[in-house]
């Protein structure tokens, strides 16, 4: 049984070597994939042609149902891009390795989910053409934007948030890239040249390197907890019960925490399954994760009934009777399908043997993001069904525009992170040397056989290798 | 704005550090107004609202509204040639006031399926042709009609325009001018003559402080609704009146109720006999203004037995005699649901006889103020005109009949077959705007210009107070250049047979300003012919002298008719008339089609009420079809469940379901009036528009109901709170 | 002057680490631990106690951008507002501190992220050309020590290098 | 330049609702509804329909809850729980209630626009630029009591056929796709009003300006004016009611007067008051 974190006799050059070919040859499967993602994402484009023609109509939004998927599914992926930032800026300060080698990845799905969300709030207007309104833009009839509306809040939280997390996964890949471009040919290595911006691994490079790293992680971390909390302004901002919510923020936070970590589990599987990283997305490293996760799932359930207990206790009539047809009413099977994804569910990853199966764990963690972007829908809606005027009270069933754009957004998020893992190393090449270069400096074999094996676990007949260290 | 005084270059230095660009801020600053004849000249900017838009100035006309035969004054607000909005005339019977179908009338002038050229039938369409074809047809098939062998069928026709329809008819030597109308109050009227010796007394709501109306909806339908809601504002103020309402289906008058019963459909005489009884016997109110046959057949209703027979529990009984009995001066009143029976005069003279036991004829009814030139006033329509235009055309009695402001083909029960004993007639004329089901079935259609293009007099059927001859002119140029007004058509048509007496007219317009002129002084106020007919256009009304009238009390047998059981068809249909489609005239009109019913909030399409327990018992929830059929045939239509309707009883609102009448009005919803079993009241001879029985059977189809609004309650919200009358008087109390 | 670059390859740390280790004691005269640039594919978690601590400026860079994030932003947005005349909403202030102080709270990152990506790319000597001495391997799992020094010392040098079992040595010429 | 305005003009900029907010007031439209004289005739939103351009939007779209209807007539059921009764019938009718924007002085809906397409007039109204909307509808999920609507189509393309188009009204727009709109107290008559008085050279007074629903209204249930003009029926009204704007709880001396306006515990400041309902116990 597998308890190391990693195998510290991995050879350097190795490191190199897997991560470098995981870059190089899509097979036919990459191509189908590709395809596939293209094929959704034409789906979403012909929704909004029609839709940006027509008007919102075929959206099937109406009155009170100004907001549904679009807005839910906005936060849905805005709380999915709060992973890599979590993995690699929290972990990185609390200086845990283990997310050496999956940040990369986890970063990656940061940028591309915040470049799938950016586009909903887009999507959702009803004059699309005019989205540019929104940026404070110096204009000379002295327009600006309403710095009041959580709307504007959103857009300059996303633009901070896109512009820092592009930035620090740029950053923190330039030695990757270094690596690349020393071992690639032809266009990428032009590409790579570029990137690498002249990294040549020196001792000055290094040393602004480690302050520069940990000073973006210093700023994505509270930038993180802000642009979470920004979106939960668009709901807490309001006066609509179930949207005026105190603990909205930490709850969207902790949300965004937990899609976003089920996102990392969904990924870390179907990475270390194709591109066979088993020797660095390790069942270990799986497992840590999915005790993080479980951490975070227990602090959103938590969270979900202090709302459900102040809302009750608070004995505001409008909230309470919003509350009350979230349990019972038509929109009760998905409530309670999130409240079970989203609470029970994550009981499985407190089970070692389940975590440490990889089937398992890929279905479960798909079902928690299920919830979660359940969660998002059953914040939007049932509060614009059931608001204080109850002559507006209306249900509301999305249309297929709806859906297919929601569908074609995670087309556009595949087809990012297709391209991602071909182009840019998925795993972190200079930092799981790192991490293997601190194994070895701090390895011992009593304290190995003592802590790390146990009964039935097959004797490593691996010579150490000394070479590199 | 105030206190910005920034400049550009300020704004650059500034801007500058941030490096985000250049622009100035000062550019917009928002004038506070801006209007032309200042001649100044700002930059709008670009984040104005509608205030600053430059309005252009409208001009008022004065007009009269035709939607439906109250005859309500307008001013038209026209701009650039078009009239755009209506509004009530405040010198009018109706105020500044004006009803939904009013404001929706302008939709009719600007409809775009109104007959705009004449057309007759070829080979069993109509097709186009011209006016001098129209008139080539109309010599051919019209001006030989023997004697006596034409008639008209038209609506409420009332000024010159009936004059003219008059002296028409007598040149064909015809006597038969039928004038119908779907929604009258003709059984109220026969009982009023009856009784009062004055068909449409004043009604003296204003002065009333408790009205018990037995399905009279004077706020919707009954008589003239605008007026009415005058005065039933006046009645809630001050030292507030007390209205309670008896009928089957809540009406937008039940809605407003302070009590609202329902009893049995049919027996609102009972109930009134019941309420007579409590106040004979238990509130010893003298009953020496009734005879005694009356007081005997009274005697006989004892609580329990009304509350046997109409459903009406005793202690309602009891409260509505309390009512009537602690505050004076009250007023009863029926209509419609009350009418619409077999025994329905007697309803209605049950009605009457409470106003006579209360004392109310002479104080809160009052004699009509009935205008001096007879030849002017209202030929208010009946369902009976329809019955016995019926059984004439069947019996093969007209050569030529003309057809202008009415729908029979539409309105009429299938059991009367009326577009089989139409087509029976040989050559049809309609006269009419839309292509409607009964101008669909004409032979020869002309067209007919809006009555906000026409000239016109015309005179209010109901007229309480003064009497007045309403003026209408037209608020601008006809739409269409084929369409000529009613009155000229029938000044051409009486030219045509011959007549001298109007040979000298151009048109209706020269024949009105003659006819104006010649009204007595009295009436012109000493005003020469031109100054009398501006003031007169101006104003929109011409106040007339009244014939001093007066009531006498003639009580005749209150008591009720039988009630049968429906046998196979358990329940009573209530074919509902309401504000928005009126008696189907008013379907073609989209805001009228979208604008949700008063009580059900149901848009574009017909639909069924039913009480919550029947709905129970027959097993459909809110949006089911339901299947209501009678012994003369079958609609389907979506349910809505509620409180307000009798248990034995469902209620399909009148005037939807056309097969003809333009984009709007087509193929939406069912019309229930075809399925009325053939009942006529007794005395009368009104159809008896609520007596059909009908059973009901699920479908099995659902659908959501086209209905605006959520939540039917407030849900604890306290969006409307509502306080007693006692409070009220209290602080606001006269 | 011509000065010479000479670029020693070890296989490990230690051996780089002993290797500069002698340079510091003054094995060659004339040559200190200043004169060493040390190439390597990770970062040596004690670097400084080999090469003595250098310092770096980034921080600096990072709270000069926060605080100018900050009150740039402030400014921009209350000036804006000021001076837009539609503004008057809600019954709130023209200028709103709480929306401003979320704004200006982003801006701070914003600006603090960008100076600090400015400040590592200056300091760090990015977007230059490489050395002609830069090495594939050290890319790969070799540490480079590299000096720049005077003809004199060159082969010195070298034979210091290969006590320590370097691996490969080269060098370049400036002119 | 801007840093001296800002400075100079600092208590100004930050004076909120409370402290009577940025603007002086010229006007304060408003009206007053009596609930014991309305009947809920809807006269009031057709001719909302006839002044405004609203377009019919068909029964499909009414049902999606996609129509615009400015000014609705809300319609309520007794309850048993309301001093109501569990009885068999509805034996008090229904409970009117018509409602157009109730132009709050702290509206929830202006603060949330991202582009400032709603703001606050010098008059007192709640104005939607349709030109700066860029349709994020979050206005519209922001007013509790629902009032705004939404352009989900080119309503115009259907709605008037020739030549029904004919009686739009040339004094405001015909909305496309994509935009917000709500009632907007009549403005083009406001402007009307003022402008007719500024060329007699007078102040505005009551009467000059009538909305549509006001002026249809067959019981005279509506009443609308200046609330800042003391002689004007509808300040009249507001004072004999004793409801004050600029309070979230009216202080009243007499608990009993039926003057309030609807979620005024939600503090918006509606410039809409209503008088309660009247029934017979």
């Amino acid at each position: 049984m597998q308890t190391k974190d990693i195998n510290e006799n991995i050879a350097w050059a190795k490191i190199n070597e897997d991560v470098l070919r995981s870059m190089e040859n899509p097979r036919m499967g990459y191509w189908v994939a590709l395809a596939a993602c293209v094929a959704m994402i034409m789906c979403a484009v012909l929704a909004e042609i029609y839709q940006y023609q027509v008007g919102m109509g075929p959206s099937g939004l109406n009155w009170p149902h100004m907001w549904d998927l679009y807005i839910a599914t906005f936060v849905f992926w805005i709380g999915m891009s709060h992973s890599g930032t979590l993995l690699s800026a929290i972990l990185h300060i609390i200086q845990a390795d283990w997310r050496k080698p999956i940040y990369r990845f986890a970063e990656a799905m940061t940028l591309f989910s915040l470049m799938t969300a950016g586009l909903f709030p887009i999507i959702h207007l009803g004059r699309v053409w005019n989205m540019y309104w929104v940026l404070p833009y110096v204009s000379d009839r002295g327009i600006w934007p309403n710095f009041r509306s959580p709307l504007v809040w959103d857009a300059f939280a996303i633009t901070t948030y896109m512009t820092s997390s592009a930035l620090f996964l740029f950053i923190g890949m330039i030695p990757d890239l270094a690596i690349c471009r020393d071992n690639a040919r032809g266009w990428r290595q032009k590409l790579y040249t570029v990137l690498s911006l002249g990294w040549q691994g020196d001792d000055r490079q290094w040393r602004h390197f480690r302050r520069i790293y940990l000073m973006m992680a210093c700023f994505l971390i509270p930038l993180a907890v802000s642009v979470h909390s920004i979106v939960s302004a668009d709901f807490a901002m309001s006066i609509m019960p179930g949207w005026h919510v105190t603990t909205f923020p930490p709850y969207f936070v902790a949300g965004a925490l937990y899609s976003g970590c089920a996102a990392i589990i969904t990924l870390f599987i179907l990475l270390r399954y194709f591109f066979r990283f088993d020797e660095y997305m390790t069942i270990p490293i799986m497992e840590k994760t999915c005790k993080l996760t479980f951490a975070i799932a227990m602090v959103w359930t938590y969270l979900n009934l202090i709302e459900f207990a102040a809302t009750w206790y608070g004995h505001d009539p409008v909230a309470k009777e919003l509350l009350i047809q979230k349990f019972i009413g038509p929109h009760a099977p998905f409530f309670w399908t999130m409240l079970f994804c989203g609470s029970v569910l994550p009981f499985t990853l407190a089970f070692e043997k389940l975590r440490r199966h990889m089937p398992t764990m890929f279905v479960v963690s798909l079902f928690l993001n299920l919830g979660m972007w359940l969660e998002r829908w059953m914040i939007v809606t049932p509060t614009l069904s059931f608001s204080h005027q109850p002559f507006a009270w209306d249900i509301m069933w999305p249309s297929m525009v709806q859906w297919a754009i929601v569908f074609g957004s995670f087309g556009w998020f595949g087809m990012l992170f297709l391209i991602f893992v071909k182009v840019f190393p998925s795993v972190s090449m200079y930092e799981v040397k790192e991490m293997v270069f601190h194994r070895r400096h701090y390895h011992s074999d009593e304290l190995e056989s003592k802590f790390h094996r146990r009964a039935g676990d097959r004797q490593s007949d691996a010579d150490p290798s000394r070479e590199g260290a | 704005m105030s206190g910005s005084d920034i400049n550009r270059r300020d704004f650059l230095k500034f801007m500058g550090l941030g490096g985000v660009g250049a622009a100035t801020l000062s550019g917009c600053d928002m004038p506070t107004t801006i209007t032309l004849e200042e001649g100044k000249e700002k930059v709008v900017a670009y984040l104005a609202p509608e205030e600053y838009a430059i309005p252009g100035i409208g001009v008022t006309f004065a007009s009269t509204c035709k939607q439906c035969p109250s005859g309500c004054g307008v001013h038209g607000r026209v701009r650039e040639g078009r009239v755009l909005k209506l509004e009530g005339n405040p010198d009018a019977l109706n105020g500044k006031g004006l009803c939904q179908m009013g404001q929706a009338s302008l939709q009719g002038h600007y409809n775009p399926d109104r007959i705009t050229q004449p057309m007759a039938r070829k080979g069993g369409a109509l097709e186009p042709v011209t006016w001098e074809e129209a008139w080539k047809l109309m010599k051919e098939k019209a001006s030989g009609a023997a004697q006596g062998r034409s008639a008209w069928f038209t609506g409420t026709v009332s000024g010159h325009q009936s004059v003219l329809l008059s002296a028409l008819n007598k040149a064909w030597g015809s006597k038969d001018h039928y004038v119908y109308e779907a929604i009258n109050n003709a059984v109220g009227e026969a009982v009023n003559k009856s009784v009062l010796g004055d068909a449409a007394p004043a009604y003296r709501l204003d002065k009333a402080k408790v009205v018990l109306s037995f399905g009279a909806d004077f706020l919707g339908t009954w008589v003239s609704p605008v007026h009415f809601s005058r005065e039933y504002s006046k009645f809630r103020t001050g030292d507030r009146g007390v209205l309670i309402q008896v009928e089957p289906k809540m009406t937008l008058t039940g809605g407003n109720a302070d009590l609202w019963v329902a009893a049995r459909p049919g027996t609102e005489g009972v109930v009134a006999l019941g309420v007579a009884n409590v106040l004979l016997s238990k509130n010893q109110v003298d009953g020496k203004q009734l005879p005694q046959a009356a007081l005997d057949v009274i005697s006989q209703y004892g609580v329990d037995k009304v509350t046997e027979i109409s459903g009406v529990p005793g202690d309602t009984l009891v409260r509505i005699a309390k009512y009537l009995n602690e505050r004076s001066p009250s007023l009863v009143l029926s209509g419609e649901s009350a009418h619409g029976h077999a025994n329905g005069y007697q309803n209605a003279m049950a009605a009457m006889m409470l106003n006579v036991l209360l004392g109310n004829v002479g104080e809160t009814i009052e004699a009509s103020n009935s205008m001096a030139f007879d030849e002017l006033k209202a030929k208010h329509g009946n369902s009976k005109a329809m019955l016995d235009f019926a059984a004439a055309a069947d019996a093969g009695k007209y050569d030529v009949v003309f057809f202008t402001g009415a729908n029979p083909v539409y309105t009429a029960p299938d059991h009367l077959a009326m577009a089989e004993k139409v087509a029976k007639v040989p050559f049809k004329v309609a006269l009419s705007m839309f292509p409607d089901e009964t101008t669909m079935a004409a032979d020869l259609v002309l067209p007919l210009s809006s009555p906000y293009e026409e000239w016109g007099t015309s005179v209010s059927p109901y007229q309480p107070t003064d009497a007045a001859i309403s003026m209408s002119q037209p608020l601008m140029k006809p739409l269409s250049a084929e369409t000529k007004s009613l009155g000229d058509i029938l000044l051409s048509m009486l030219k045509y047979q011959g007549i001298k007496d109007y040979e000298g007219f151009d048109d209706y317009y020269a024949y009105l300003r003659s006819e104006l002129d010649g009204l007595p002084g009295s009436v012109k106020a000493g005003k020469d012919g031109d100054e009398f007919w501006s003031a007169a256009v101006q104003r929109g009304v011409i106040k007339v002298p009244t014939k001093a009238g007066s009531l006498k009390v003639n009580l005749g047998d209150v008591s009720p008719g039988g009630h049968q059981s429906g046998g196979d068809y358990p329940m009573h249909l209530i074919p509902s008339s309401n504000q928005t489609m009126y008696d189907g005239r008013n379907a073609n009109l989209p805001w009228l089609q979208e604008a949700p019913d008063q009580i059900t909030k149901i848009f574009w399409d017909s639909w069924v009420e039913m009480h919550p327990k029947a709905a129970a018992k027959l097993g459909v929830k809110e949006g089911d079809f339901v299947r209501v059929e009678s012994d003369q045939g079958a609609v389907e239509a979506q349910v809505y469940i509620y409180k307000g309707v009798h248990v034995n009883a469902v209620a399909i609102p009148v005037g939807r379901g056309h097969e003809e009448y333009g984009r709007y009005a087509k193929g939406n919803g069912v019309n229930p009036l075809k399925i009325l079993s053939s009942i006529v009241d007794g005395k009368s001879g009104e159809l008896a528009t609520h007596a059909t029985r009908v059973r009901i059977s699920k479908v099995g189809r659902s659908e959501e109901l086209p209905r605006l609004g959520g939540s039917e309650v407030q849900v604890g919200r306290r969006l409307v709170n509502t306080v007693s009358a006692d409070v009220f008087k209290r602080t606001e109390g006269a | 002057m011509k000065r010479y670059y000479v670029m020693g390859l070890f296989s490990n740390f230690e051996e780089a680490f002993s290797t500069i280790s002698e340079i510091r004691q003054h094995a060659i005269p004339g040559v200190t631990v200043d004169d060493v640039t040390l190439k390597s594919p990770i970062e040596h978690p004690e670097i400084e106690e080999i090469l003595g601590d250098r310092g770096s400026p980034v921080p600096k860079f990072s709270l000069f951008g926060a605080i100018f994030g900050a009150i740039f932003g402030f400014l921009f947005l209350a000036s804006a507002q000021a001076n837009f005349l539609t503004q008057p909403q809600g019954g709130k202030a023209i200028i709103t501190l709480p929306s401003n102080i979320v704004l200006s709270y982003e801006m701070l990152i914003l600006f603090g992220v960008l100076s600090t990506v400015i400040g590592f790319m200056i300091n760090a000597r990015l977007m230059t050309k490489r050395h002609p001495l830069y090495s594939e391997k050290v890319s790969l799992d070799q540490v480079g020590v590299m000096l720049e020094l005077d003809e004199k010392n060159v082969d010195s040098l070298k034979e210091l290098f290969k006590k320590h079992k370097v691996l490969e040595i080269r060098e370049e010429v400036s002119q | 330049m801007s840093l001296k305005n800002i400075l100079e003009n600092w208590s100004h900029y930050r004076r909120a609702h409370e402290e009577g907010g940025h603007h002086e007031y010229e006007h304060m439209w408003g009206m007053a509804i009596d609930l014991n004289k309305c009947t809920g005739c809807n006269a009031c939103s057709v001719a909302c329909y006839a002044e405004n351009n609203l377009p019919t939007v068909g029964k499909d779209r009414m049902r999606k809850g996609q129509g615009l209807h400015w000014l609705r007539m809300e319609r309520y059921w007794d309850e048993p729980d309301l001093g109501g009764d569990d009885k068999e019938y509805q034996e008090r009718g229904g409970s009117f209630l018509p409602m157009m924007c109730q132009h709050c002085n702290a509206a929830t809906c202006e603060p949330v626009c991202p582009v400032a397409a709603t703001y606050h007039t010098p008059d007192g109204l709640n104005a939607q630029v349709y030109n700066r909307c860029i349709g994020s509808r979050y206005c519209s999920n922001n007013c509790p009591y629902r009032l705004r609507y939404f352009n989900f189509y080119s309503y115009y393309e259907e709605s008037w056929p020739e030549p029904l188009n004919m009686q739009l009204n040339p004094d405001l727009s015909v909305r496309d796709k994509g935009v917000m709109e709500k009632c907007t107290f009549c403005i083009q008559r406001i402007r009307t009003g003022k402008d007719a008085a500024q060329r007699e050279g007078r102040e505005v007074k009551d009467g000059d300006v009538v909305t549509a629903c006001a002026q249809t209204c067959p019981t005279e249930a509506i009443v609308f004016g200046d609330l800042l003009d003391k002689d004007a029926q509808v300040t009249k009204l507001w004072k004999a009611q004793e409801v004050e704007l600029g309070r979230a709880k009216q202080d009243k001396s007499d608990g009993e007067l039926r003057g309030y306006r609807v979620l005024e515990g939600l503090n918006t400041d509606p410039c809409v008051m209503y008088m309660d309902r009247v029934r017979e116990a």
